[in-house]
């Protein structure tokens, strides 16, 4: 076993986790951009997860999956709007409200749906990019990979360009600034913080389907396992910038594959209860980046608050 | 506008009001607190939508749902609290919500329309800025131009002077008259009589949600105006605040203050300033100068990296604000947006607010906080502060958020100063409040000195700064440009310091302390 | 023409502040029917063993009871902290840490100690740990304004991390046995009724809400609280120290969490192990939505998610659903009560204009 | 449909049985083995009425489900998982004439009216490290569970005993991964995955709910990888990848307790109870991906377990 092929594999695993947190991380950076914290994140995932799944077993297609979870992210986040953004409910609330329907949701339909057998899809093909998999390690790692990892690249930039160089950018930043100037200058405040949500939370959809349909190719109650959250987590971590948010992503990937890869040392030197502490370490790493970043980390000043305006 | 009504629970904010508005004139709107004026442009402006009645423009009537449609029509408005983003450009807050700019932009190529735009119009302000390293006069031209961008033909301006020092008011006033040359009918609101009589073409005077009275600019008189706005009540407007103390020893002194802004720049560099007991100090500049964080460096809110404050001689530089309002500190704030009330909760536990430090502490419940709150107390408190203060409210049950910003101030000033404080940093108490009530905080704060109390002063109303202090400190970017007494210098002197272009030497300000 | 929603606050009348979180109930179980229909059960059968098992029986009323102690002790630990503006995702975990710390207790000292002092000493501990817990994502927020949700989430997942290493390690019952868990406790909480368990956890909660109820509206740190969550400028300028106002806020939501903990292991288990919780402390920011984060609002709230909790387990033995059905409905619960409490709490109008 | 009746039939002698499984009945793992078993106890006992819910798998739950199925009538409720001893030996008291079972619970909870059982996954495991690192080409083996605990801990020790017994150092070749969790399909999968990029390793033996699941869903993406799955026998599912299929089948368990009842044996205390190779509780079965010359030799080894020649390195 060759150094190069360990290293490589860590990379690869670590991207690969990091792909539905960093696609339902954007998609979160997007919502809150414009004000609306979206705390349901992790049960439109486990929605997205589980209909993503279903469609695409049904239809055969991996396409049809992923714009399923897509459709059902956006419906879910349709509640978020209406009760948050038009009813003016606290956001923090609502989101947690998402959360606990989408969890109790998922696993009631898929043991409704597919009570008597357990099933999975068939295994997705990594795509491979002509001469940049060839590049030694990283080359495997990030150029052989799944459709959505190529999603998650190509979303970054793109969510950056959207936020930053964009009328409907200039009008996300405007509203989660400052609603009310927005309001005045005839931008429809409580239209962008929609489309936002919508975006944010069709994204978070994606990524449950991509858990489903791109990595485990079986659905299965919680399937997100806390992931979700771990999204919003990045949120902070990366200042409410794609980029940074992507970063926090592939460090919380990295440092859960890293934490997998070395559990055979423990074991080998007989204390395997000290495994438990590795599988803390991604959490706890997060954790402190968190607290390092935040000293200086300033978000949409109207961010979580609802927009009044009589 | 005809016959518009606007409800809000518990007040008709407008009541069946008719207004014309005609091409090219200025139209001045003047009223008391309350009286409803923002509410009727933001009725004109789409911000709320009218219980009755009906908007014309040109004859034709209209419906505005939003800012959106009103600016379609030509209406403009700029507010009392600017509505700049300020995280955003010059140039961006400009062109937002205006529909001309593509889907991707280049902020280099919009800054160049921008700037382009401004010179057409005469009025300029770096596009490449953001908004929040302006001062307060830019802020205001950029709302200015936010409009004019959009082609407005009825600009209103709601209260824009303010925030303004004197020179800032002049310049607004040319724009003004530059906008009406070219045909922009201007809407100006404001309380102030000097002004209106100075700029307005008519004048237009509103008393609790009516419009009672209607005349000409030239044949307005101060007293005229003053009887329409407030009514049958007898009123002085020139009330004098005549001083029979002597100010005795030092109360407050703050050496070699450097205080730092929000965005972590220098806000105060190196001040010093004395405050004696029975003494008003008043500070002047433009906005922005390092009033505000004064305020809050003496209060205890914003730390001082360098320098002391003392108080009675004794250090306070580092003790907490609990620990300063103990000692007697009391700030009026300039934010009453912010700082001025918990909405959710009533009014007599807000008037009780920073009293709850000044009881004893006898038991160790009380010690460690979980002292039982004496609610009876508290109330009768309530009840006698709202009743001083005049704060009208159904009850001090009521939920705070729900008074008007006019009361909100009178029950911020009357917790202040009815707790008999030593020391009060009062921030802009008159901005916003009608004739009657600024004349009784006036004379509040000076009653408050002669029984011995020493006053900071801080507001950019340079009249009131004169009238009330016995010593005016002149703030601009931060450092003191000068003291003196009222009267000792010209207007045009004090001018000049509130812009950084004159400053006085140090004997002389360590002269103007030590007297 | 068009339409506009218009919403503005008006004064609730009692009725309708009891009403709103009944008819959400009533929303929720009509929804959760539907379900049932579409999954192939019987609503009727199914509603009526939920019904026998939670409120209408003896024992089934008495498991509703055992039930709703935990939520009450975490709920009411929860409203506190939501007053003071700050959300306590994290009751799961204070709960662990508090479960962990007692049963370490118990077992150090139930050997040498009289057992009443042990339990105190126990859940005096338990309370200690669940409030360091919480005080952490306090300080974060406090000081440092890091958002508290995604904080208290990340801990929770720590807590439960060390719990599996504690049972392996540290606590583990020792000798050769398979399971990783920890000694037995015999320092336990009196039983108020045996046949279903119930344990003098239940009179600690009900104190425990009376106390918060009267600490939030009668005392000078309940005053500090309750400004602080209204408007935290305004609390910072009256000197209340917001991020100790913060930090304290948390520390007691979960010091009660922590309780909650120490609770479920002298009062019910009488062991450690790594499944003593999925979800308790998420349920419990429900419990204190629906009391509209109002201590005595608590009590009777927690009945109510006992009975759902208790009355589940009679709904899964009759039909095989899961109790993720039950997690449904909760979450339809959830967002029921938000609606309801917004036209209860609000006047809603769509607006023609013309 | 996950719902049907309970299955009533009426005699005079009827005695009420109620199952509880922790997880879902469709993971192809532990609670699916409980499920099968108890689909073919009642099989053989159609005298037996019986009822069952899945999913129940924290302790307040346990109780509580527990006690509804004791009011509800039945006299011998069987929990499906090592969680269930200690709220079984908590309730007890409060449910006289009710016997609980604990499969795979601790035998310090065995006392009035509990009783335990567990299965030598030690000895099976033995099995499929022998065949798994003979068939391996890289020598390398993988073992991926959710928690050492109970009957995943027991198969840790046979594996490592199995590829001794071969010739092979364990510490060498054997890697294994616990998630830490039952549930966590997402992770299971990847560790999975790394384990064969990284350590080459050929040949993985997965256990426990959630967690095989994930370790199946990697394996079918590298066809030259072998696995042995635990507890239920699905072929189709991995077909040619199949190396040792392993069945757990807890019905002679569910029948000695249920006769130790009618004995009226489970009056004087409870009793612990085994499933092993010896009394069918584990079965092994061929999979397509094994030669039968080392299947055969595989044969010798199981009947040196059972007549104990062969020491898989735990004693009950
Ligand atoms: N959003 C609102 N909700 C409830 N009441 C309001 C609201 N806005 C204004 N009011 C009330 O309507 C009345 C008129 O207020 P308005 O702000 O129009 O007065 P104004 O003439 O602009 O006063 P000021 O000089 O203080 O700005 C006041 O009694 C005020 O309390
Ligand atoms: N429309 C634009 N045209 C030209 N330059 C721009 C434009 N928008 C932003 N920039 C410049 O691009 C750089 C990065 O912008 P900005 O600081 O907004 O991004 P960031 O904070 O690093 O990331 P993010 O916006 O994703 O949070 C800055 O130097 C900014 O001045
Ligand atoms: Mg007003
Ligand atoms: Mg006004």
């Amino acid at each position: 076993m060759s150094l190069e092929r360990i290293v490589s594999s860590i990379l690869s695993l670590g991207v690969t986790l990091s792909t539905p947190l960093a696609i339902a991380g954007i998609g979160e950076v997007i919502s809150e951009r414009a004000g609306v914290i979206d705390l349901g994140i992790d049960g439109i995932m486990l929605l997205g997860a589980f209909i993503g799944f279903h469609v695409s077993l049904q239809t055969g297609n991996t396409y049809l999956g992923y714009l399923a979870g897509v459709g059902v992210g956006v419906l879910m986040g349709l509640i978020l709007a209406v009760l948050s953004v038009y009813l003016k409910l606290n956001q923090a609330i609502t989101g947690m409200g998402l959360y606990f329907l989408g969890f109790g949701l998922s696993d009631f339909f898929y043991r409704t749906i597919y009570g008597e057998k357990e099933v999975y899809l068939p295994p997705p093909t990594p795509l491979s990019v002509p001469v940049l998999a060839n590049i030694p390690v990283i080359g495997p790692s990030l150029f052989q990979q799944l459709d959505m990892v190529y999603f998650m690249y190509a979303l970054v930039p793109l969510a950056w360009l959207l936020i930053n160089r964009t009328k409907l950018g200039l009008w996300i930043r405007s509203v989660g600034e400052n609603p009310k100037a927005a309001d005045a200058m005839g931008v429809n405040v409580s239209m962008i913080q929609t489309v936002s949500v919508l975006v944010g939370a069709g994204l978070a959809g994606l990524a449950g389907a991509f858990l489903s349909i791109g990595i485990t190719q079986v659905f299965y109650e919680n399937l997100t396992y806390g992931i979700g959250f771990i999204a919003i987590g990045l949120v902070y971590f990366g200042k409410w910038s794609p980029v940074r948010t992507f970063a926090g992503a592939l460090l919380f990937g990295l440092s859960w594959s890293v934490a997998i890869s070395t559990q055979s040392y423990f074991n080998a030197i007989g204390r395997p209860d000290l495994v438990y502490f590795l599988l803390a370490l991604p959490y706890l790493i997060i954790t402190l980046a968190l607290v390092i970043v935040s000293r200086q980390a300033r978000g949409p000043k109207w961010l979580g608050r609802p927009y009044i305006r009589e | 506008m005809r016959g518009i009504v606007k409800r809000f629970p518990g007040v008709v904010a407008n009541d069946h009001v008719d207004l014309k508005i005609c091409r090219g004139e200025v139209l001045a709107i003047l009223g008391e607190n309350g009286a409803g004026k923002t509410t009727l442009m933001n009725v004109l402006y789409g911000l709320y939508l009218p219980d009755e009645g009906e908007i014309h423009i040109k004859g034709r009537k209209v419906l505005h749902r939003s800012p959106r449609d009103a600016i379609e029509n030509g209406v403009g408005m700029v507010h009392q609290h600017f509505t700049l983003v300020d995280d955003l450009t010059v140039a961006e807050n400009i062109v937002l919500g205006a529909e001309k700019f593509k889907v991707f932009y280049d902020l280099e190529k919009l800054a160049k329309e921008i700037d382009e735009f401004m010179k057409t119009i005469g009025l300029y302000v770096d596009p490449l800025k953001k908004a929040y390293e302006l001062s307060a006069g830019e802020k205001q031209k950029v709302e200015i131009l936010k409009a004019l961008y959009r082609r407005v033909e009825v600009l209103i301006l709601d209260e824009p002077t303010s925030v303004l020092s004197p020179i800032e008011v002049r310049e607004l006033f040319k724009t003004i008259r530059n906008l009406k040359s070219r045909g922009i009918s201007v809407v100006f609101i404001s309380h102030k009589l000097d002004e209106v009589m100075e700029i307005a073409d008519r004048i237009v005077v509103m008393r609790a949600g009516k419009v009672v009275g209607e005349l000409a600019g030239h044949e307005a008189t101060k007293q005229l105006l003053a009887t329409l706005m407030i009514g049958s009540r007898a009123v002085n407007i020139e009330e004098k605040f005549g001083k029979h103390v002597r100010p005795a020893g030092k109360l407050l002194e703050v050496v070699d203050l450097w205080v730092k802004g929000d965005r972590g720049e220098d806000s105060l560099k190196a001040v010093n300033l004395v405050v004696r007991k029975g003494e008003i100090v008043g500070v002047a500049g433009v906005a922005g100068s390092g009033q505000r964080e004064l305020a809050e460096a003496i209060y205890g809110l914003r730390p001082a990296w360098r320098g002391r404050i003392l108080l009675e001689g004794k250090d306070i530089t580092r003790s907490p604000t609990a620990e300063r309002i103990k000692m007697g500190v009391s700030l009026i704030p300039e934010d009453r947006l912010r700082y001025g009330v918990a909405a959710e909760l009533p009014v007599y536990e807000n008037i009780y607010l920073e009293k709850v430090h000044l009881e004893g502490r006898k038991s160790l419940l009380d010690r460690i906080g979980l002292r039982v709150l004496d609610k009876k107390g508290m109330v009768d408190y309530a009840k006698k502060v709202v009743e001083k203060f005049s704060v009208k409210t159904p009850s001090v049950f009521t939920n705070a958020g729900k008074l008007s910003g006019g009361n909100i101030q009178r029950l911020i000033v009357g917790r202040e100063l009815e707790r008999k404080p030593l020391l009060v940093i009062a921030g802009e108490p008159t901005a916003g409040l009608d004739i009657a009530a600024t004349n009784f905080v006036r004379k509040m704060i000076v009653e408050m000195s002669e029984a011995g109390a020493g006053v900071l002063l801080i507001s950019s109303d340079l009249q009131e700064v004169l009238e009330l202090s016995d010593k005016v400190v002149i703030l601009c970017n931060g450092e003191v440009m000068g003291v003196f007494r009222p009267g000792e210098l010209s207007m045009e002197e004090v001018g000049l310091m509130m812009s950084c272009a004159k400053r006085m030497s140090k004997e002389e300000v360590e002269r103007a302390w030590g007297t | 023409m068009g339409y506009v929603i218009r919403i503005r606050p008006k004064p609730a009348k009692p009725l309708a502040i009891v009403l709103a979180p009944v008819a959400s109930f009533a929303l929720a179980f009509f929804v959760g029917g539907l379900l049932m229909v579409w999954a192939g059960v019987d609503p009727i059968s199914g509603y009526t063993a939920f019904v026998s098992g939670s409120l209408t029986t003896f024992p089934g009323f008495m498991q509703t009871l055992v039930q709703a102690t935990l939520f009450m002790l975490m709920a009411t630990g929860i409203a506190i902290s939501n007053r003071a503006g700050v959300l306590n995702v994290g009751a799961e975990g204070q709960y662990i840490v508090g479960a962990i710390l007692a049963t370490y207790v118990a077992v150090e000292l139930q050997q040498t100690l009289h057992p009443a002092l042990v339990v105190v000493l126990a859940m005096l501990l338990a309370a200690v740990g669940g409030a360091l817990w919480a005080a952490i994502p306090g300080v974060l927020r406090g000081y440092m304004n890091v958002n508290e949700v995604v904080t208290t989430v990340i801990l929770n997942w720590l807590a439960y991390r060390i719990l599996q290493w504690i049972i392996r390690g540290p606590l583990r019952l020792p000798g050769p046995q398979l399971y990783p868990m920890s000694p037995p406790v015999t320092a336990t909480l009196p039983i108020l009724e045996p046949s279903s368990g119930l344990n003098a956890g239940l009179v600690i909660a009900v104190a425990l809400a009376v106390f918060s109820y009267f600490l939030l509206f009668n005392t000078e740190v309940g005053f500090k609280i309750r400004v602080t969550g209204s408007n935290p400028d305004l609390a910072r300028y009256a000197g209340f120290g917001v991020e100790r106002v913060i930090v304290l806020s948390m520390g007691y939501s979960g010091a009660l969490a922590g309780i909650a903990g120490g609770v479920e292991v002298l009062g019910n288990l009488h062991y450690l192990f790594e499944g003593i919780s999925i979800g308790l402390g998420y349920t419990s920011i429900i419990v204190s939505l629906v009391a509209r984060d109002h201590p005595l609002g608590v009590i009777a709230a927690s009945i109510m998610f006992g009975t759902i909790y208790s009355g589940s387990s009679f709904l899964q033995t009759a039909t095989h659903l899961t109790y993720t059905f039950s997690k449904a409905l909760e979450g339809l619960i959830y967002l029921f009560v938000l609606v309801t409490t917004l036209f209860a709490f609000y006047e809603i109008k769509l607006v023609k204009v013309s | 449909n996950v719902t049907r009746p309970a299955t009533t039939v009426t005699t005079p002698m009827q005695v009420a049985m109620a199952f509880i499984f922790p997880g879902s009945i469709t993971d192809t793992a532990w609670n699916e083995a409980g499920y099968q078993s108890m689909l073919s106890f009642v099989g053989s006992h159609p005298e037996v009425k019986y009822a069952w819910v899945q999913g129940v798998y924290d302790p307040t739950q346990i109780v509580s489900v527990a006690k509804s199925y004791a009011q509800q009538g039945y006299k011998l409720i069987v929990g499906v998982g090592f969680q269930f001893g200690p709220p079984f030996a908590q309730i007890a008291s409060q449910t006289p004439g009710v016997y609980y079972l604990a499969i795979a619970g601790a035998k310090e909870y065995v006392g009035p009216q509990v009783s335990g059982a567990n299965i030598r996954t030690d000895q099976s495991c033995f099995v499929e490290g022998y065949i798994a690192i003979q068939i391996s080409k890289t020598k390398q083996i993988g073992y991926v569970a959710g928690m050492n605990v109970s009957e995943l801990g027991l198969c840790e020790i046979g594996l490592r005993n199995g590829i001794k017994y071969a010739g092979y150092d364990p510490d060498k070749v054997l890697h294994v991964v616990y998630t830490g969790d039952f549930h966590d399909v997402t992770k299971a999968k990847l560790a999975t995955e790394s384990l064969i990029q990284q350590y080459h390793v050929d040949v993985i033996k997965s256990m426990g709910d959630g967690v095989q699941l994930g370790a199946i869903s990697a394996v079918k993406e590298f066809p030259g990888v072998f696995i042995m799955p635990s507890s239920t026998y699905h072929p189709e599912l991995y077909a040619e990848q199949l190396l040792v299929g392993e069945v757990w089948d807890w019905s002679a368990v569910y029948s000695q307790f249920y006769n130790d009842y009618l004995s009226g044996k489970l009056a004087s205390g409870g009793q612990y109870y085994w499933a092993d190779l010896a009394n069918g509780g584990i079965k092994l079965i061929q999979g397509s991906a094994c030669p039968s010359d080392l299947w055969q030799k595989a044969q010798d080894v199981i009947k040196g377990i059972i007549n104990g020649t062969i020491s898989t390195g735990f004693t009950p």
